[in-house]
């Protein structure tokens, strides 16, 4: 059962603006199995698109082939009108492309600061190893800027107080708030977020749907995997439902929750 | 070189190569069940022949009888591993580089006690199988290398039956594939993680109950096995079962021939070569091993 | 708290050292006289250090029970050596500002090589032990060994094979150390001045177990005779693995080495018959003293069967007890004392060359019906 | 004395480093000698904290990068007739080239594959050093090359100076953002990668400072031994050198610099454990993971240091220099 669009979709497609990022025809295979098949979706530059779908659809692989994790077996993706399949993941970063995790991955060794400062990556400018061991007077501006940054990110999402804190002393939440805020630090222009409500409570979740709207006003584009239906009602914009690695409906969620290929998706055959 | 020299390079290759596999063996089953890689495996091997030359020479106990003591003995000993330490790590989830440390300390920890309790002279048990060699053709053949290959060949079949048929068995495999699934389907992860221990320790013991038969023992001896192991294990395939095996076999061989072909001196180079070769360019070794990370 | 440790240890060992020195200073008639051996205690060669050690204790409680030097007891430290030449350099320096009249050791000729100047400097006579010809040929007036220098050495053995054995040709095979090169580099030599034909020459590394390619080798080579040098379980092994291999009638000549208990041992008893080796005191020696001797020794150390070849620092202590009995203690004294030594010992008779050797008696046995027999006694002094 | 604590964090270094200079002038010579190879060995163990304590990279072959550097300098002097300065400074390039091998490997491997990969790169070494006799002397090793001081005691406070000025690089290095994506590649390699972190680029970094350090200490052990020799780099000698990096915290420069001393320094010591050192120091080390990795064991640990009254370290043992590195 093949749903990709319908009129809804052409004239939701005028309303969207430029395209931020293009997935063409992306197709995985692990041995066997095809966790991807032929998908394409388009996020739009300002949007809060998610991708729903049942455990095991593929939702996380689609990300992994995004991000650069896994190698792609066909079809490609583009960002900003430029392919970034095959490139290391720490370049499709660079480009501006953030993402959290769907199982927390964070140095619970290392403080809020120091997991924040992390996102400012390495190998893309900025002070080499010889600047940084001599601390020269350009390594110590650029420490500055960098600490003023994630200050800034940090206040922003509201871990300040915690900023000395052990990143595994955090409650669970707040390990979540913390992972997006790394990805912030990147300076991202889309932002991945893998099933970022998890494992929280309705109050934090309140508080992270507020946190998305918020990143999402400050130019933002958002891609989020969720199964919180509430959370993607009142979020997203536009949605994409993935059952066994294809798409099987898009649209806005009021539209595909009537959907009847996505009723039976999730609750199996003759589910109403 | 005549093809009768070759095959008799052979015949002795596929005698060291079968001991090279037991502690390789070891190695992949403790992998698999406890993602630990165990770099004391060719020690606890070394240890086990040591508590064989304790039983026949010191305490004079009669051939067949040391044997089975000291697998038992160096099995427990196994079991007690990991139930006291390297279980309590696994289930804190340790950093694994912590626990490969472990194992290196414990791999120096064991040289060292065998240092303190033997000494360093070469310690050497009879060897049960006879020192007159059998003439085939142009070949001599030592009667422990057919006993060797028999023996290995035997506790090989015999641990694919345990592993496949029997209830304990299957249960360690279901560990090794899914640690979490398991425990809810109500298998004991510590006791299955114990029991890999106890097995792979035994069966390391078994390879030095072989190599005192024929290799003078030396606390550091372990080192030199753990080396051919080790490569043994990666060329044939981390986890695998077949691999170990196969990989031993093709070390023994291979550096035997090497050895005599090009030049004895360097025959550690050549496996260690081989070895980073085939890491590089085919990680997984001959029996693809899955090494990739779930994210 | 470790820092606070370290220093106060180091105000001690200053206080100590300040001590000691003034202690010297202060008596012209020492209370004892303090003997260094440097012995590797620790490492793959300790069951040898083991040994030497305990020759030379065992002479140092006879001389101290029977009232010391002229009545001064001899105070007899062990330093160790470790099987390794870095932290062998740490302790000859270690023996040193112990500030000993004399220091038995070292035993690895790679320390002697590595430490020379550092004796020299010091100005203390040391009785060391390797084999490598190179060791006394230094220009280092305060080295001395005791052992049988493998220039001596090796020439006998090639000669016994060329008399007895009737050899012609013959491969070697040796252990990429210091000790089995040094025994290599002066076969050679030898090989040529009997008219012996080298047939190949093979190295292994030490804990190479197997030698099956080596012995096929030099079975290709067509070879009557193999000189064979290494450590005991790579010989052994490769004395084992002759015999695995059907090449019982390769005969074997081996060093000091080779009439080691712990060679029997690896190689099992049927696998050394016909084994000829040189030593520097025979089991099979008919001779009262030695016999006694060697008697005493196993009573004595049960758990570490005498090695014949490691057991000359017992006369090596009498030798020096000798000397400090006539001189004192008096470095130099003791130095020129060494360089001109005419000993009769209980070992051997003992006779310095030119360049330091305290040349003394070689013995060639060869393995008979599982039994060392002599085969011949040889005093080679060349002076 | 919480104060006093507060100092010594700040000036740790500082002190240590005028303790070392300060120590010579107080030492008979061999235990000067002793202290000689153990500043010697930390400034190797600091590459290896590099190497193994910040990027989680176990190398157990570091004494053939030593061997490397050590050789290096000697053979260039004496093969190649190099002034000894331009010797050092080319035998720690050439160590780190060799190093810089080493990283191809670490971008495919990991953990235990990768250390077996060290091991057997540090056999070779040791074997061609023993092999290649018309080069390196083989067994006999090499001497007789001129030192880069000769003063010995110039090459000690040369020794000292570097090891701190190494010491605060490292730990500027550990602290900063490349520090910091060297730790996240130990801890998760593919999260480092998606948050910018150039992992390839992280990882020939730690090879090369490691291997660079770990070829001026085979650089300064040729001038302090005057003699090389291929069982000075043995495979023993590597894993005593992770012992220190282990003891040392593996996370602190400070912590380096004690343990590789003390650990040198402990068989002067323990004399009467003799042939049993490397027995006790591998028990201790099994012990301390266990204690300090598993939390249970660790708080039953520290009641009973509480019990018997010595609270001040085990609340230090809680949480030493509050620098503590996730499952470190």
């Amino acid at each position: 059962m093949w749903r990709t669009g319908g009129w809804n979709v052409m004239t939701e497609q005028k309303k969207r603006g430029k395209a931020i990022l293009q997935v063409q025809d992306l197709t995985k295979r692990f041995g066997g199995l095809v966790a991807v098949n032929n998908l394409t979706l388009d996020v739009c530059e300002g949007e809060i698109c998610a991708l729903i779908g049942p455990n095991g659809s593929g939702k996380t692989t689609v990300l992994n082939l995004i991000t650069g994790i896994y190698e792609i077996d066909g079809g490609s993706v583009t960002f900003e009108n430029a392919q970034i399949q095959g490139e290391p993941p720490h370049s499709i970063c660079w480009r501006g492309v953030a993402r959290t995790f769907q199982n927390i991955r964070i140095l619970g060794g290392q403080t809020v600061f120091e997991n924040a400062l992390l996102g400012k990556g390495y190998g893309n400018g900025g002070s080499g190893v010889l600047q940084t061991v001599l601390d020269t007077v350009k390594f110590r501006k650029e420490r500055e800027t960098f600490t003023a940054e994630v200050d800034e990110i940090l206040e922003f999402v509201g871990l300040s107080d915690l900023r000395n804190e052990r990143a595994r002393n955090l409650p669970y939440g707040k390990q979540r708030i913390l992972e997006i805020g790394r990805a912030l630090i990147t300076k991202p222009r889309l932002l991945l977020l893998d099933e970022p409500a998890a494992g929280l409570n309705s109050k934090e979740i309140y508080d992270l749907m507020e946190l998305i709207e918020k990143i999402n006003d400050r130019g933002i584009t958002v891609l989020l995997i969720e199964h919180r239906m509430e959370l993607v009602g009142k979020l997203a914009n536009l949605v994409f439902v993935l059952n066994h690695g294809s798409k099987i409906a898009e649209g806005s969620f009021d539209v595909i929750k009537e959907d009847p290929a996505v009723i039976e998706a999730y609750l199996g055959k003759g589910g109403n | 070189m005549t093809p009768a020299i070759l095959i008799q390079l052979a015949v002795n290759g596929i005698a060291i190569g079968a001991i090279y596999a037991l502690p390789a063996l070891g190695i992949s089953l403790i992998w698999n069940a406890a993602g630990l890689f165990n770099f004391a495996q060719a020690d606890l091997l070394t240890l086990g022949a040591y508590v064989m030359y304790a039983l026949v020479v010191s305490a004079k106990i009669p051939y067949i009888w040391a044997f089975i003591i000291t697998t038992i003995v160096m099995g427990l000993l196994g079991y007690l591993l990991s139930r006291i330490y390297f279980y309590p790590m696994i289930e804190n989830r340790v950093n694994p580089h912590i626990v490969l440390i472990g194992t290196v300390a414990l791999s120096v920890f064991i040289q060292n006690l065998l240092l303190v309790i033997w000494g360093t002279t070469p310690k050497s048990v009879v060897n049960p199988f006879g020192y007159m060699p059998f003439r085939v053709g142009d070949i001599f053949v030592m009667p422990h290398v057919v006993w060797i290959v028999a023996i290995v060949s035997v506790l090989l079949l015999l641990l694919q039956f345990f592993l496949r048929r029997t209830l304990i068995g299957t249960g360690m495999r279901a560990v090794a594939q899914q640690q979490i699934a398991s425990w809810l389907m109500g298998i004991r992860n510590d006791r299955m993680i114990a029991l890999t221990f106890l097995l792979s320790t035994a069966i390391a013991a078994t390879g030095g109950v072989l190599i005192s038969a024929v290799f003078p023992l030396t606390p550091r001896m372990g080192s030199m096995i753990a080396v051919k192991a080790m490569a043994a294990v990666l060329i044939g395939g981390l986890g695998s079962f077949s691999g170990a095996l196969v990989g031993g076999l093709a070390v023994g061989i291979s550096e035997t021939i090497f050895a005599t072909l090009v030049n004895p001196a360097y025959r550690d180079v050549f496996i260690f070569a081989v070895l980073i070769t085939f890491l590089i360019f085919k990680p997984g070794g001959i029996f693809k091993a899955e090494i990739s990370e779930k994210v | 708290m470790s820092k606070k440790l370290m220093k106060r240890s180091l105000f001690l060992l200053v206080i100590s050292a300040l001590l000691l020195g003034t202690a010297f200073v202060a008596s012209a008639q020492p209370e004892s006289y303090r003997i260094v051996h440097l012995a590797p205690l620790t490492g793959d060669a300790s069951f040898q250090g083991q040994i030497l050690v305990n020759a030379a204790k065992m002479a140092v409680d006879e001389i101290n029970a029977n009232g010391g030097i002229n009545g001064v007891p001899i105070e007899y430290l062990t330093v160790d050596e470790t099987s390794s030449t870095a932290t062998g350099i740490e302790a000859v320096r270690k023996a040193i500002d112990l500030n000993p009249v004399a220091v038995i050791g070292p035993n690895r000729s790679g320390t002697i090589l590595a430490a020379e100047d550092l004796w020299r400097e010091a100005k203390i006579p040391f009785i060391t032990d390797g084999t490598n010809a190179d060791t006394t040929r230094k220009g280092n007036p305060y080295t001395f060994r005791i052992q049988i220098a493998s220039t001596y050495w090796i020439p006998i053995l090639a000669h016994t094979a060329k008399e007895y054995y009737g050899v012609e040709k013959a491969a070697i095979i040796y252990g990429t150390n210091e000790y089995s090169k040094g025994l290599y580099d002066a076969t050679a030599p030898a090989l040529e001045q009997y008219g012996i034909e080298e047939a190949i020459v093979q190295t292994y590394n030490d804990g190479d177990r197997d030698f099956t390619a080596q012995l096929l080798r030099i079975r290709a080579s067509g070879a009557q005779a193999m000189f064979c040098y290494g450590y005991e379980a790579e010989i052994g092994m490769i004395l084992r693995q002759r015999m695995q291999l059907g090449m019982g009638d390769l005969l074997v000549f081996g060093e000091r080495g080779c009439s080691s208990p712990a060679v029997e041992e690896v190689a099992g008893k049927e696998n050394i018959e016909g084994l000829v080796a040189s030593t520097t005191l025979s089991q099979a020696d008919p001779d009262p003293k030695r016999q006694a001797f060697m008697e005493k020794y196993n009573n004595m150390f049960p758990n570490e069967p005498l090695s014949p070849t490691h057991v000359n620092h017992y006369d090596s202590i009498y030798i020096l007890a000798d000397i400090i009995g006539r001189v004192g203690a008096d470095r130099e004294a003791i130095r020129d004392e060494l360089a001109n030594l005419d000993y009769q010992g209980t070992l051997a008779h003992y006779r310095a060359d030119s360049e330091g050797n305290l040349v003394h008696t070689i013995y060639t046995q060869v393995v008979q019906d599982g039994e060392w027999v002599l085969l011949l006694e040889e005093n080679h002094y060349n002076e | 004395m919480a104060k006093l604590q507060q100092v010594f964090k700040r000036y740790g270094l500082l002190i240590l480093g005028i303790l070392l200079l300060v120590a010579p002038l107080v030492s008979a010579q061999y235990q000067f000698y002793v202290l000689e190879r153990g500043v010697q060995n930390a400034i190797h163990v600091m590459g290896l904290l590099i190497l193994i304590g910040y990027s989680g990279m176990l190398s157990l072959g570091s004494a053939g990068l030593l061997a490397t550097g050590a050789y290096a300098y000697a053979l260039l002097l004496l093969k190649l007739g190099f002034s000894p300065w331009l010797g050092a400074i080319f035998a720690v390039v050439i160590t780190t080239l060799v190093g810089l091998c080493l990283a191809f490997p670490a971008f495919r491997l990991s953990g235990p594959f990768l250390a077996v990969t060290t091991i057997g790169f540090g056999e070779i070494i040791r074997i061609l050093i023993l092999n290649l006799e018309p080069i390196t002397g083989g067994a006999y090793g090499v001497s007789g090359y001129s030192k880069l001081f000769a003063n010995e005691l110039h090459v000690y406070f040369f020794m000292v100076v570097a090891l701190i000025c190494i010491a605060i690089g490292t730990e500027r290095l550990g602290r900063s953002r490349i520090g910091l994506a060297l730790k996240a590649t130990k801890e998760d390699e593919i999260a480092a990668e998606v948050m910018g972190v150039n992992v390839k680029r992280a990882k020939v970094v730690a090879f090369a400072l490691s291997a660079m350090l770990a070829g001026l200490s085979g650089v300064i052990l040729a001038n302090l031994a005057g003699y090389l020799s291929p069982d000075s780099f043995t495979s023993a000698e590597s894993s005593s050198y992770l012992l220190m990096v282990v003891m040392g915290g593996m996370n602190s420069a400070i912590g380096v610099i004690v343990s590789s001393i003390v650990v040198t320094w402990l068989p002067e010591v323990l004399r009467f454990l003799s042939s049993s050192r490397l027995l006790v120091y591998s028990l201790v080390l099994l012990v301390y993971l266990r204690i300090n990795h598993v939390p249970a064991t660790r708080e039953r640990f520290l009641g009973i240091l509480r019990k018997f009254g010595i609270r001040r370290a085990a609340d230090a043992a809680e949480d030493p220099c509050g620098e503590r590195g996730a499952g470190m």
